[in-house]
């Protein structure tokens, strides 16, 4: 009743079921295949309607399931054992340059129950390498092991891994210096240090940008989404920041040292002020690592899980006590918490001891950093106002830096073409058509650049048959990247089969991309060769395996 | 006393029915199935963090006990927290409120405006060649989806001809000192004239068919008739006469118009990147925020019933029949 | 003596208009349509139902044919309360009690055939189908309409008005009840063919021994058609006797109006004033006392303080303070 | 007395008896509309060229995406999906058949039912069923139909539900009026004195009258139903599986029709909205008065 | 004698139904002498409410004044330009309808409508306008302040009061009044027109009374017209024609009339039958079918208007007879089938 006009092969088998004759080996069970709506992910939203083409041609009977990333993002999160297959994606952010994060946290088998290993991957080879690569500081043998690690996943397959996309944006260069554009490696143009250089060409000094999605909350201790992180980047120091190079460097850190494998010692920059014209000390800093790990900021404490203790030597230096030896921690905690002031923080925080809320829950009037910018003002669903601090270290060219809330892409580049916005940084549609209207126009760049983040399609591992290595190695061989890559990214992707982006050089593994394979006839041997039949029209399990979660 | 008593049941009546729209509305979110707060639990919070942030929300309480507080609340003016925002409900509600109803007032008064004149015209010239070309179209207008109708003012008035802005109130870091200053701006004004454009020629068929209609009733009326006999002037007859019986329904309808245009603009809110509580609501929605949606949903839910009740109040009291009773 | 077919016992029919909120802050919300009414009727005896409009008299016929039911004191048929009739005896009270409407072409469903609006009694009366045709034939034939075959398969539309009453009155007639009200069934005629279906009226009525209600506003067809005549006004009973003595000498001072007011296509009729003020009734906001003192001229201090009862007067009851001191 | 007589076909017979208004214009084109529309529907399948979910692309995994009208025989081009339009569009008049026919029939359905009892029965039942319509009156329409399609599964039907869950109020509003005029009616009072049952007199009397209303109503409830699933789709709430115009337009905008100027894909799905819906008005344009019931209250 | 206030010689109207003519008013002529009560009296669908209509020239869309004149005080009113028509009406003619409550526009008060004609038709001044209004108002027996009133919180015989004020406020000549008793009740109806009698002789004005009620006719007009299907068939002085009436149509209508001044209940006597469709009118004259005294000759041949005697016009072919006629008329068996 629910799909109107299903395949004539569908109901083909429909009708042989009605039959109801015993078989000797199960049919698979009707795949559910998640996908975000075609407007809010158009790629991700074709891609998927690809795959499900192709593996219809397996035998496989699929169908898509569509809803907004919310449910779907609490239907595969909350619910481990009950969904299929999804499509997914990590998105690049500047301190997913070391790949720690994306190695370890989404496939060690510990972080399977309640962390990122949704899909439930586990295989103790693995788990021992990934272990391995964290306290190992040495980057030769460290690469060795990241390297080594996703072998063992294009073997295993856990994920159906499908681009890197290039992420396109654009600015309007009439009112922008075209070589004040940073393009961070692996994150593009639209990024911190880009909001710092960008210089005016005319009397237009604001940079005005967009964003599809509603600015949630203006806190630095909640990650409440990839928007709101722009701005908080903005309004907040951090002790290092990622550079447009992928690596840490020191920011309202002055300089560094390591005394041993578990002890840093940083010592922070002596002129900065918080917006509200109080001295940052090294008290503060001390009391924002503290309050990251002390339960009220549950989102940002996994950062700092590995600090056993924070201390203040004399009056700048700040010395962190480490649990293990962290290769990543510079970029994963010293580059992503951010710097709050005591002063406004410590009643706030004494006061939400109390109740239910945490600090997740607050929201300041007038948010108090020590960065780049001030907060001036936010317009409930239009736009948010950040003035340029002059007074800071490294006070950008631009005097304000404007967000505008724009649902559709359609209207966000009307805005781009009339002005209306003069940076596009958030472009969910067709990169040609970017392209295209930056050609007719002429005033507008465009600068796509491969992402650290990728796409890709989530098996369960939990659930039959994508319990079975070689079921999901199949299947991921169904579809010819190169679809993927021209169908859904138009282009605007490179094909891949690795978590480490190719952005990162040093840590991809360029042998595992190029030695995958993939083609129905591919497929189907795949398959043959695993034991799985064509049962009337339909893929069925090996012999001896039953289908328990049939509807 | 005669024009205190149909307010005083009418209002009676209101309140049975919020009531009722707003037990409906309780319901309807609590008993959606799956967890409400299943999207914003982070996979990576202990168990506590789970149950102190459904405790946060109260949603540990049995059903009854949440119903109740739920009206406490809502005779305080409060909406609860919303999911996503962490923040009061109301105070978002609050903020977005008058820009859906300056939005909604704006095109109906131009709709209603255009609509009776025309309306009246078309009456008049019934039976014409300018009737039969006329009233297909403006049956069509009623048959267009509006958002498509945005999206087809959008291409032409925004993108290729740049005359008026593509999305929002304002342009991008201007500053008012209060609502109607901005209101009354130049600026505001440019970002107004899409969207109400939209809702506009979708709104003006009702009043135009309407006025049309009633007025072709008014004058085969008696009365007009005896207008006639009477040798008053064509004016007097059209206008004072003809119009003025034909526009009371009309009027009426403008209440309840309100009422369907809020539900309208949650499309082209989304159309024209309005900050209102229709795109509000759609958000909230997508995002299972429920408290939020719940709020946006039941502020809209107000102003119809409101609506709905000014327009009867309107014939009452338009209607001598009925105020002079 | 025999015991009435039709008896009426300080009979009440109040409507409620207006809302319970008006009700409350005292506001007049109940029309007293019918406001204590008694009268009785033998078998066989018909009675016209006179009065202006608003009077009640319809509404009177309408709660003995059980179109409405009795808010307050009591409507007998035959010994039983019809407001309170179900079942079989609901069932028999249907076939004996019928009604005749005002409007023809209002009365029958003008998507029937006239068999098809005929046939519906005898369907519900479980008349076997049989016997349908000439059931119906035989009604038709009973209210004069020549050749009633050829009505069988016409629509109401087809015949003119008086063929179309007789038609009603037939279907009244075909289970042949012992009761009937007919309600003003020639005002809507026009005057050329009303004595056709008066006259056939009273040949039915006698030849079936009909017990009778005619309500009309117009004395002189209630004098063609009843020998007793009950004046009403406001709700309440004015007069009530036979109808030459009423037309010859009323009592009641509204009586009096009435038939001083009554036209005649004579030439030398009288161009006296009216013995009544001017006004209209406004039943939802009657006087007090006396419904009909503000327009009586001869209205005294005691008509306004007290409803008068109903008074033997010679061969007739009337209510009116005037005749208080008589007896 | 001015009644005349002209012969009618028996078609058009069964139209007057239905009290559609034959003779007018407006009429007679809302209803070929309708039956193109129908005729379109049924035999999508044979006028259809490919399936409208198929994807086409080449060898070379290429789409065959964003081609022009005429280009490759595809007669309104392909999306950018690779899909065809004209395809898309034929299959969208069954969704909007679908969607429209089973909306009007609930709305339609319920409405009446409501109506009738409340008219013919009065009392505290009508009053019930008032304060109930009251109440549905009282729901934003397309919010409601929003928040229950987004929560529940997308699917068409939880559309269709939702929609006949609040629009059945305007159909019983009008024919509980209707109802009460009718039973007032000579005829009816007549049927009851003379002992027909209740559900006898409002079968054969009173239903034969409110028909007409019934099927108005229903018509113009598919036009609401058909708005309402393509604003629905627009704005992402709709069955993904189901081909509707309402869909096409959300993956024309989706995919930057507009910046494209691809009129060929967004304006073809726009106009059929309108022609469908414009159909059932003009329908009931012979009864513009009915139009806007809750005016003449 | 005085040139009679309005003379109608041989008018026709004619509805233009597709396909279709139906003459609703066949070449009727009579006259209205000033300062009279006209009585037009017929049963429904017998043309006089056209003919009344069309002293107004308003009348539908689609009827048509095909032939005759209706000369007034010199103006042939279905000749003369509509300019010169608009100048006429109200001022000369006026209009007192059936049913006040609909032809009194229910969103305005009273006073304003009474404004509307005599300042807007009668040119007065305001002050003028508001002392002439509370002067009609005391003409029909209102009392003045109830000009500030909304015409629905009068009653029926009010509201009639108030339209005879309305028809009166610029004094014309002739005053045409559509059956303004027929919705009241009998006491308010004698009351009306007592009323308009006395107003009558008072202003010296005319009118004609249409009623299908020959009461009315009997209790308040000078002279009577009948009309049947569209043509008049009878003319004369009221008491003429309930005592002598010429035509057998008059006469069976006043057999089918019940008298309550007289002695018994004697038998009413319908005509049997009914009128012809005029759509398609029969040959000869238009009674005839229901005619007991019908002859061959009236079959075929139509019978003109002829004067009979003093001022008294009837169209019969058998009126030279009448005498024995009405001694046959008064017997029911004459009409046939009574019941």
């Amino acid at each position: 009743m629910k799909t109107l006009f299903k395949l004539a092969s569908t109901s083909l088998v429909g009708m042989a079921l009605l039959a109801g004759p015993t078989w000797a080996q199960d049919q698979i069970r009707t795949i559910h295949l998640l996908s975000r709506p075609q407007a809010a992910q158009p790629a991700e939203f074709q891609a998927v309607q690809l795959i499900a083409q192709e593996w219809r041609k397996l035998g496989l009977d699929v169908e898509v399931d569509v809803m907004p990333w919310e449910q779907m993002s609490s239907a595969v999160w909350y619910d481990r054992d009950k969904w299929d297959v999804t499509a997914w994606q990590m998105t690049g952010r500047p301190e997913r340059s070391d790949p720690d994060e994306i190695i370890y946290n989404l496939f060690h088998s510990s972080t399977a129950e309640s962390g990122y290993n949704f899909i439930g991957y586990s295989n103790p080879e693995y788990d021992a390498v990934v272990e391995k690569q964290r306290v190992t500081i040495d980057p030769a043998e460290r690469q060795k092991l990241v390297r080594q690690a996703q072998e063992i996943l294009a073997k295993d397959q856990p994920n159906m891994m499908l681009v890197h996309p290039e992420q396109a944006f654009a600015f309007d260069k009439n009112i922008w210096e075209e070589d004040s554009v940073v393009n961070q490696s692996g994150i593009g143009i639209r990024n911190t240090w880009t909001w710092l250089s960008l210089a005016p060409k005319t009397d237009q000094k604001d940079i005005i940008v967009n964003s599809s999605d509603n600015v949630i909350a203006v806190n630095p201790l909640y990650i409440s989404g990839v928007t709101d992180s722009f701005i908080t980047e903005l309004l907040y120091d951090r002790l290092f920041r990622v550079g447009p190079d992928g690596l840490p460097t020191e920011w309202a850190a002055e300089t560094f040292e390591w005394r041993d494998d578990k002890t840093i010692a940083v010592t922070i920059r002596s002129d900065m002020m918080w917006h509200d014209g109080k001295p940052v000390t090294a008290e503060d800093v001390k009391f924002s690592y503290e309050t990251t790990t002390g339960g009220e900021a549950p989102m940002y404490a996994p950062f700092g899980q590995s600090i056993s203790s924070v201390e203040i030597e004399g009056d700048n230096v700040v010395v962190f006590t480490l649990t293990n030896p962290s290769a990543s921690f510079i970029t994963s905690s010293l580059a992503k918490i951010n710097l709050i002031p005591k002063h406004v923080w410590e009643p706030i925080l004494a006061d939400l001891a109390t109740k239910e809320e945490n600090a997740e829950s607050y929201q300041e009037e007038m948010p108090i950093g020590s960065g780049p910018y001030k907060f001036d003002r936010w317009l409930t669903n239009e736009e948010i106002v950040l003035s340029a601090n002059s007074g800071h270290f490294n006070a950008p060219q631009a005097e304000r830096w404007i967000l505008r809330l724009v649902p559709n892409a359609e209207a966000a580049l009307g805005m781009l073409r009339s002005g209306e916005i003069n940076f596009l940084t958030d472009f969910a549609g067709d990169p040609q058509v970017l392209i295209d209207a930056a050609e007719a126009d002429g005033d507008i760049e465009v600068v796509s650049t491969v992402d650290i983040g990728f796409r890709y399609v989530a098996f369960n591992n939990r659930r039959a048959p994508f319990d079975d290595p070689a079921f999901r190695s199949a299947l991921s061989s169904a579809v010819d990247r190169r679809l993927i890559v021209k169908a859904a990214f138009k282009g605007f992707a490179v094909a891949s089969n690795s978590v480490v982006s190719p952005a990162l050089e040093f840590w991809h593994d360029k042998a595992v991309v190029e030695n995958f394979k993939a083609g129905p006839d591919i497929a189907k041997s795949m398959l043959d060769e695993a034991g799985y039949t064509i049962v009337d029209g339909r893929l069925a399990y090996p012999e001896g395996v039953k289908e328990t979660l049939g509807e | 006393m005669s024009t205190l008593k149909p307010v005083l049941s009418r209002t009676f009546q209101l309140i049975l029915v919020l009531w009722a729209v707003v037990t409906i509305l309780f319901l309807m979110f609590r008993l959606m199935p799956g967890n409400p707060l299943a999207a914003y639990i982070d996979p990576t919070f202990t168990l506590e963090q789970q149950e102190a942030l459904i405790r946060q929300f109260g949603l540990d309480e049995s059903l009854l006990r949440q119903y109740f507080t739920y009206l406490g609340n809502l005779l305080q003016g409060e909406l609860g927290y919303s999911f996503r925002y962490r923040t009061p409900v109301a105070e978002r509600i609050w903020l977005l409120l008058p820009n859906t109803l300056i939005l909604t007032f704006s095109s109906l008064i131009v709709a209603y405006i255009f609509g009776i004149l025309a309306g009246a015209w078309l009456a008049w010239r019934r039976a014409s060649r300018a009737e039969a070309f006329a009233l297909p179209i403006v049956l069509a207008t009623r048959a267009m989806p509006e958002f498509w109708l945005g999206m087809v003012l959008l291409a032409i008035f925004s993108f290729s001809l740049g005359i008026f802005p593509a999305g929002g109130t304002r342009s991008a870091g201007t500053e008012y000192e209060s609502l109607w200053s901005l209101y009354t701006s130049a600026d505001f004004l440019s970002h107004l004239a899409l969207p109400m454009l939209t809702l506009a020629i979708y709104s003006q068929g009702l009043p135009l068919l309407l006025m049309r209609s009633n007025m072709l009733d008014v004058m085969k009326e008696d009365f007009v008739t005896m207008a006639k006999v009477k040798g008053l002037s064509p004016y007097t007859i059209v206008i004072k006469h003809g119009a003025r019986n034909a526009l009371l329904p009309v009027m009426t309808s403008f209440a309840i118009s309100v009422g369907y245009q809020l539900q309208g603009n949650v499309v082209v809110e989304s159309v024209f990147s309005w900050p209102g509580l229709g795109r509000e609501l759609v958000s909230a929605v997508s995002a299972s925020d429920y408290p939020l949606a719940q709020g946006a949903f039941l502020m809209i839910a107000v102003v119809v019933i409101l609506m709905n009740l000014i327009a009867d109040l309107l014939y009452t009291f338009l209607d001598p029949r009925i105020s002079h009773a | 003596m025999t015991t009435p077919l039709v008896e009426v016992e300080n009979a009440q029919l109040h409507y409620r208009v207006g809302s319970a909120v008006s009700a409350m802050m005292g506001l007049p919300s109940v029309v007293k349509a019918v406001d204590g009414i008694s009268f009785s009727l033998n078998k066989g005896e018909s009675v016209g139902l006179l009065g202006e409009s608003g009077c009640g008299k319809t509404s009177m016929g309408r709660l003995l044919v059980r179109l409405e039911n009795v808010t307050g004191g009591s409507a007998r048929f035959d010994g039983a309360e019809i407001s309170q009739l179900k079942g079989r005896a609901l069932r028999t009270f249907r076939s004996r009690s019928q009604m005749i409407f005002q409007n023809p072409f209002d009365a029958v469903n003008p998507r029937y055939t006239l068999a098809k609006t005929m046939a519906e009694p005898l369907a519900n009366a479980g008349i076997p189908k049989s016997e349908w045709r000439d059931r119906i034939i035989k009604a038709l034939e009973l209210v004069r309409l020549a050749d009633p075959e050829q009505y069988l398969d016409r629509f109401p539309h087809q015949l003119s008005g008086g063929q179309l009453q007789r038609v009603v009155m037939a279907r009244a007639l075909i289970l042949e009840p012992d009761f009937v009200v007919a309600d003003e069934p020639v005002s809507m005629l026009d005057v050329s063919v009303r004595a056709g279906v008066l006259n056939v009226f009273r040949e039915v009525r006698d030849k079936l021994g009909l017990t009778a209600i005619y309500i009309s506003h117009d004395l002189a067809l209630v004098r063609y058609v009843c020998e007793r005549t009950i004046v009403m006004y406001l709700g309440r009973i004015m007069e009530d006797g036979p109808t030459e003595a009423i037309v010859r000498e009323p009592l009641h001072p509204y009586t009096q109006a009435l038939v001083a007011a009554v036209p005649t296509p004579n030439a030398d009729q009288s161009h006296e004033p009216l013995p009544i003020g001017r006004g209209a009734p406004d039943p939802r906001n009657p006087p007090s006392g006396c419904v009909f003192r503000d327009r009586c001229p001869k209205a005294f201090d005691r008509c306004a303080a007290e409803v008068p009862a109903s008074k033997k007067v010679g061969t007739r009851h009337v209510a009116c303070h005037l005749f208080d001191e008589a007896g | 007395m001015l009644e005349t007589t002209v012969p009618e076909g028996p078609v058009i017979r069964i139209f007057r008896a239905m009290k559609l208004p034959v003779g007018d214009n407006f009429a007679m084109a809302g209803l070929i509309i309708y039956v193109i529309f129908a005729l379109t529907a049924i035999f999508a399948p044979v006028l259809a060229p490919y399936e409208p979910t198929e994807i086409l692309y080449t060898v070379d995994y290429d789409l065959a995406s964003d081609l022009l009208p005429g280009q490759e025989g595809h007669i309104l081009g392909t999306t950018s999906l690779g899909r065809d339009i004209f395809s898309q569009i034929v299959f969208g008049a069954r969704a909007a058949l679908l969607v429209g026919l089973t909306a009007a029939f609930m709305v339609a359905f319920i409405g009446t039912i409501v109506g009738l009892i409340s008219g013919y029965y009065g009392g505290w039942v009508d009053t019930i069923l008032m304060r109930l319509a009251d109440v549905a009156f009282g729901i934003p329409f397309l919010p409601f139909v929003i928040v229950i399609s987004a929560f529940l599964e997308p699917s068409i039907w939880n559309t269709v539900i939702a929609m006949a869950l609040v629009l059945w109020r305007d159909t019983a509003r009008v024919i509980r009026s209707q109802v009460l005029t009718l039973r007032s009616r000579g005829y009816v009072e007549a049927a009851r004195v003379s002992g027909s049952s209740d559900f006898k007199i409002i079968l054969r009397h009173i239903a034969p009258n409110i028909v007409p209303l019934s099927l108005l109503y229903g018509s113009i409830a598919i036009g609401w139903a058909i708005l309402t699933e393509a604003s629905i789709s627009f704005l992402g709430f709709g069955d993904p599986n189901s081909i509707s115009w309402g869909f096409m337009l959300q993956d024309a905008f989706a995919s930057q029709a507009l910046s494209r100027q691809a009129y060929h894909w967004f304006i073809p799905p726009g106009l059929a909205i309108i022609f469908v819906v414009s159909a059932g008005f003009f329908i009931s344009r012979g009864y513009e008065n009915l139009l806007f019931p809750k005016l003449g209250r | 004698m005085s040139q009679p206030l309005l003379s109608v010689k041989n008018l026709s109207i004619v509805y233009e139904v597709p396909n279709l003519d139906v003459v609703a008013v066949s070449r009727a002529s009579f006259d209205v002498p000033r300062g009279s009560i006209v009585g037009l009296v017929g049963e429904s669908g017998c043309g006089k409410t056209t003919m009344a209509r069309a002293f107004t020239r308003i009348i539908s869309d689609n009827a048509k004044i095909t032939e005759g004149s209706m000369d007034f005080d010199g103006k042939d009113l279905a000749k003369i330009s509509e300019r010169e028509m608009n100048d006429l009406r109200w001022r000369d003619i006026a209009f007192v309808p059936q049913s006040a409550m609909n032809s009194l526009d229910p969103v305005y008060r009273v006073e304003y409508q009474m404004h509307e004609v005599l300042r807007g038709r009668g040119g007065m001044s305001r002050s003028q306008a508001k002392a002439r209004a509370a002067e009609l108002f005391e003409m029909v027996g209102i009392e003045a302040n109830r000009l500030r009133d909304f015409p629905h919180q009068f009653s029926g015989g009010m509201r009639q009061r108030v339209a005879i004020a309305l028809a009166l406020a610029l004094n014309p000549k002739l005053i045409v009044a559509d059956e303004p008793v027929t919705a009241l009740d009998v006491i308010v109806q004698r009351q009306i027109l007592d009323q308009m009698r006395a107003l009558q002789r008072d202003l010296g004005i005319s009118i004609i009374m249409v009623t299908h009620d020959i009461s009315v006719v009997a209790y308040i007009c000078d002279r009577t017209v009948v009309m049947y299907a569209g043509e008049v068939v009878e003319d004369c002085e009221t008491a003429t024609l309930l005592s002598k009436p010429l035509h057998p149509y008059t006469m069976g209508l006043k057999n089918a009339f019940p008298d309550i001044a007289s002695a018994g209940t004697g038998i009413l006597t319908p005509i049997s039958g009914a009128p012809p469709d005029l759509a398609r009118p029969p040959a000869g004259c238009r009674f005839a079918a229901r005619c007991p005294f019908a002859l061959d000759h009236c079959r075929s041949v139509s019978p003109t208007l002829m004067s009979f005697g003093d001022d008294h016009s009837v169209a019969c072919h058998r009126a030279h007879e009448a005498e024995a006629l009405r001694a046959q008329a008064a017997l029911p068996e004459t009409w046939g089938e009574i019941l």
